[in-house]
């Protein structure tokens, strides 16, 4: 590589850092993405403009591809994010491990000198990680679609983690064969089986995990997908691919630990624990009793109180209520109301969920304020409006050790002086397990779906304070 | 020898890139963990310039063809990432006091 | 070739350790700036690497001299870097509530 | 270099920056320190037991040497640091300077190949800012020690900035020749030219700076002696040296930054200002009438006050009056009087002299507050105790355009209901201005040697506490 590439690549590192620096406050953040851009330009042209590019045809035609399937890709609902980024997890693990296949097959026909041990490594790992992100992350997309084919709760059976592993140890196997003779006449020959074991290893590391741990799952193959670049940058002797790599990936794994942390769970148990089936298991046992309160009551309340504070949860992201809560903010601004949002590191169904939501929904981001920040006020809160929120509001999170969210910290809604619950139906959350808050002597229900509910509020304020 | 020496700078690079990257994300303002999610989604696409490589070089049409695919797969990431990152800040608004953000 | 390429990996270790540098050395808590003069005096004592090599080389006596000189000094800097600031370090004290420290 | 040194190298770096990582908190600032020792040994082990090592006596010697030196170095009065982090400084240059300088003649000699394009850039900047350092941090040391036969008082002449440059200017023409042709017969008659006119800079470069702006100096000549280690890396293409040389510069180049904030100076005012001279200028001017306190008077106020903010100057570093301080403050404890320090980032003569002087004295650092969050509260602070402050709570930093120190963030000891001043006489402080607050109607001195009054009162209390 001649020094304009060598420079430009080293450019193009320094503006992706700055472009994740820039995230750390949504003042800067959009300079963050003109830097990340700027940055992916340098590159692409530095690369394309290398001698060995003789052919230029296929990859006009590949980067047109991928504008047309990239540009709507973009225009997904809010609600659809998650999937749309496993999706992309998907992409850049595919990419990973064709490169890789592609330099395998290159070197051992036209240069084996090439196939160093340590190269050898890098692209067995390349492709491992590569093609199960591939699978894996494809799965986890359609069970956050909810493809009907696809089954939403966990498929388990025995032996499950033994036969993974197995599996997995396989693989690894192979791939020390391979790496110990790469040139050897059989290699081409035993190379896809190190794919197929990947690519079917991403595929039951997957199935096994309930559509609601998917988030975290995701998180964990973003850094997979991350790894594999850092692999790939091995392979090619390529820095930039290396420190992108490690970007990517210290950011899958950060929002992986964070929620973990949040829910009180670990990472193996998020990945092995089968979580969702508790949700089968324990739904539905409801013999207390509900308070239920009326819209003209829960206006009422709300236009007397000093501070509110609403709590929304998956709820609100399910019902695409935000803009009716935007409009209730609004009112009760006009009444003098102080109205803040209390938002939980896990609210929802990924991380930042409430936050996007909100904010597009145009709630100015300085009245969202932390779980931690908020905790403290709730004491003083007179009206706690809990919309589609459950477990993160659950106060057995505190007391009952036996409780699968045990230790996770919550938002003390049970604090308030008077608590205001929308939800739909008797069901649990998330957890699948029923909420004390609910059954507190200062817990009202106003049942319904999100955006009915708080719509009906707002009519009520309105028609009332409009004099 | 300067092979082995130069595996070792990649290793420096990517040990020191790691601190970087914890050291980055961790300072990442919570609020915009997703439009972080997004904008890593695009970074990732920058496999698109080992795809290059493979599918502009003078190679069989086999390894050239898997050279495209990667290249689309990562373009893909490249454009949708960034475009939906700049779609979702574009959502966050102050009220006109940028001062007063307390979590960044 | 190899040798420009191998230039280029200092320079990029360079770029990413200023970053880190920087990141770090910024959180460092205000209370402990003076140690942190001190225990960075200390490191830059690692110029003692280079005097090894000139000092213990099969070399002319001139140039071995040179390196012993670099030697000596680098050791005086580690040596009364480290002591000084552990001795400075181990004033500070918290009345024995270590989570009431509101400055880290 | 073999797989184990690089390994060794690489754990060294890592170690490297947990060390400086762990200072960001009083709990786990030693454990950075016994990280800093690890790394150093694993380095100078690795690197001696390299097979080009063959000669161990000289080495040995040096290291012994090292020790003598460097012990009694490390017991020098908390008053000294800064003198002693000058001389640490001036030695790191050294040593680059010479390894530099050593390297260049070897290969001379022995490997002109070896002495292409890159490397003899990277070594003409290392051994320029190598002996500069050297010579400027010597001189700067003096300084500091007040050593008789250095000027304290900033010297200049006409044409002095110029000069310096100029000078400059000939060292990087004469290395530029010498790195156009390394090998030419001339070219190690004309090295030491280069190295004669870097120790000359480094001594011009300082001589035009007061004393009392040498702190500010010292951290940037501590980034110079970083990036000629990292110039060293460079070299011998060593990336240890270079990770270490950066972490070393950056903190130099942060703290002179903090320190250029807090005084509002820009550094190539620092640099050119010739700032001292000021000082001269300015000092002595007091018509207006001081109103006095008598000790008795003053342990009373102090007694019967609720919150107590004592704000240290350089004058309590001066009169080493810190443990009577902390005597004072046990004695206003053991009357339940709240008692908080407020710190200026630039009281004293080096960033943090306050926090050690006060953490030398068992002052617990919990109470040392931070000027950014003490200020809010100044005006509930009933006494305001000034123990050899000056600049740093002069008001006239707010208002007075023309002032030396306008824009210079102070304490607002003038918020106080009241204040008192100790201080030995009517003489202005660093920046050599007289001071409003002493004169404000709220104010009260207490003059004499900090040390003393400060005993004196404590003595009182202790007197009448005693029943
Ligand atoms: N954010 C993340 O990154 C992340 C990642 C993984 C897991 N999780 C988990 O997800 C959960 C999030 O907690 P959460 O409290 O936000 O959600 P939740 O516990 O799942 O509860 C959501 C609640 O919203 C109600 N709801 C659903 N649709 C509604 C609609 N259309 N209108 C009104 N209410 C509706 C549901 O009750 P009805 O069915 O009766 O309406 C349910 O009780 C946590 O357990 C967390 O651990 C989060
Ligand atoms: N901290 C840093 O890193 C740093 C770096 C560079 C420059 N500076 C500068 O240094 C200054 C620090 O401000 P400061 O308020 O701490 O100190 P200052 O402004 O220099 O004032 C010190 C005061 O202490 C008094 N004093 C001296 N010896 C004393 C003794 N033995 N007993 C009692 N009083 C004594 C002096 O008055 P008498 O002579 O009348 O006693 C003087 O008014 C600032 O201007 C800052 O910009 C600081």
């Amino acid at each position: 590589m001649n020094a304009v590439v060598q420079l430009s690549y080293l450019i193009a590192t320094v503006l992706f850092i700055f472009a994740l620096h820039w995230m750390n406050t949504p003042m800067t953040a959009r300079k963050g993405v003109y830097a990340g851009v700027a940055a992916m330009v340098i590159a692409i042209g530095a690369t394309w403009a290398q001698p060995e590019v003789v052919h230029h045809g296929w990859i006009i035609v590949a980067i047109i591809a991928g504008f047309v399937v990239g540009v709507p890709l973009s225009m997904v609902p809010l609600t659809a994010v998650p999937q749309r980024t496993a999706l992309s997890h998907a992409f850049g693990g595919l990419a990973a491990g064709l490169v890789g296949t592609a330099k395998y097959y290159l070197w051992y026909s036209e240069g084996p000198g090439e196939l160093t041990t340590f190269r050898m490594v890098a692209i067995i790992v390349e492709i491992i990680l590569g093609y199960l992100t591939f699978t894996g992350s494809l799965l986890a997309a359609g069970k956050l679609q909810e493809v009907k084919w696809i089954p939403q709760r966990p498929v388990t059976y025995p032996l499950q983690n033994l036969t993974n592993l197995g599996l997995l140890a396989i693989a690894v196997v192979v791939g020390v064969a391979l790496t110990v003779n790469p040139t050897a006449a059989w290699a081409p020959a035993l190379f896809p089986v190190v794919i197929l074991l990947a690519l079917a290893f991403g595929v039951l590391l997957i199935i096994p995990i309930g559509g609601a741990d998917m988030p975290t799952v995701i998180a964990i193959l973003n850094s997979y997908a991350g790894l594999s670049a850092v692999a790939m940058g091995f392979v090619l002797d390529n820095k930039l691919l290396i420190t992108a790599g490690a970007l990517d990936g210290a950011s899958g794994l950060i929002l992986a630990i964070i929620m973990c942390k949040a829910m009180n769970r670990s990472f193996l148990n998020v990945l092995f624990g089968a979580f969702g089936q508790a949700q089968q298991a324990k739904t539905g046992g409801d013999q207390k009793i509900y308070k239920e309160e009326t819209i003209e009551g829960g206006a009422q309340v709300l236009e007397q109180a000093n501070l509110v504070v609403i709590i929304p949860g998956y709820g609100m992201a399910v019902a695409q209520a935000q803009h009716k809560v935007r409009e209730l903010y609004d009112q009760l601004k006009r009444r003098g109301v102080t109205v803040k949002f209390a938002i939980h590191p896990v609210a929802g169904r990924m991380p930042g969920h409430m936050n996007v939501l909100l904010a597009e929904a145009d709630i100015p981001y300085t009245d969202l304020v932390e779980m931690d920040e908020i905790n403290p006020d709730m004491p003083q809160c007179d009206v706690a409006l809990v919309v589609g929120a459950n477990d993160v509001v659950n106060p057995s999170a505190r007391s009952e050790k036996t409780s699968p969210i045990y230790g996770m910290p919550i938002i003390d809604a049970d604090r308030a002086k008077t608590v205001f619950a929308i939800k739909r139906s008797k069901n649990p959350g998330f957890a699948g397990i029923d909420n004390e808050l609910y059954f507190s002597e200062r817990t009202w229900m106003l049942f319904g779906d999100a955006k009915n509910v708080v719509g009906e509020l707002v009519k009520q304020l309105s028609g009332s304070g409009m004099h | 020898m300067s092979e082995s020496i130069d595996y070792w700078s990649l290793l420096y690079v990517f040990v020191l890139a790691a601190f970087i990257g914890l050291g980055v994300i961790r300072r990442v303002s919570r609020l915009l963990h997703t439009p972080l999610m997004s904008i890593t989604n695009a970074i990732s696409g920058i496999a698109v310039i080992g795809s290059i490589i493979v599918t502009g070089g003078d190679y069989p049409t086999g390894i050239r063809i898997m050279g495209a695919i990667a290249l689309f797969a990562s373009m893909t990431n490249i454009v949708s990432g960034f475009l939906i990152t700049d779609r979702m800040l574009k959502m966050f608004k102050t009220d006109r006091q940028p001062k007063q953000d307390k979590r960044s």
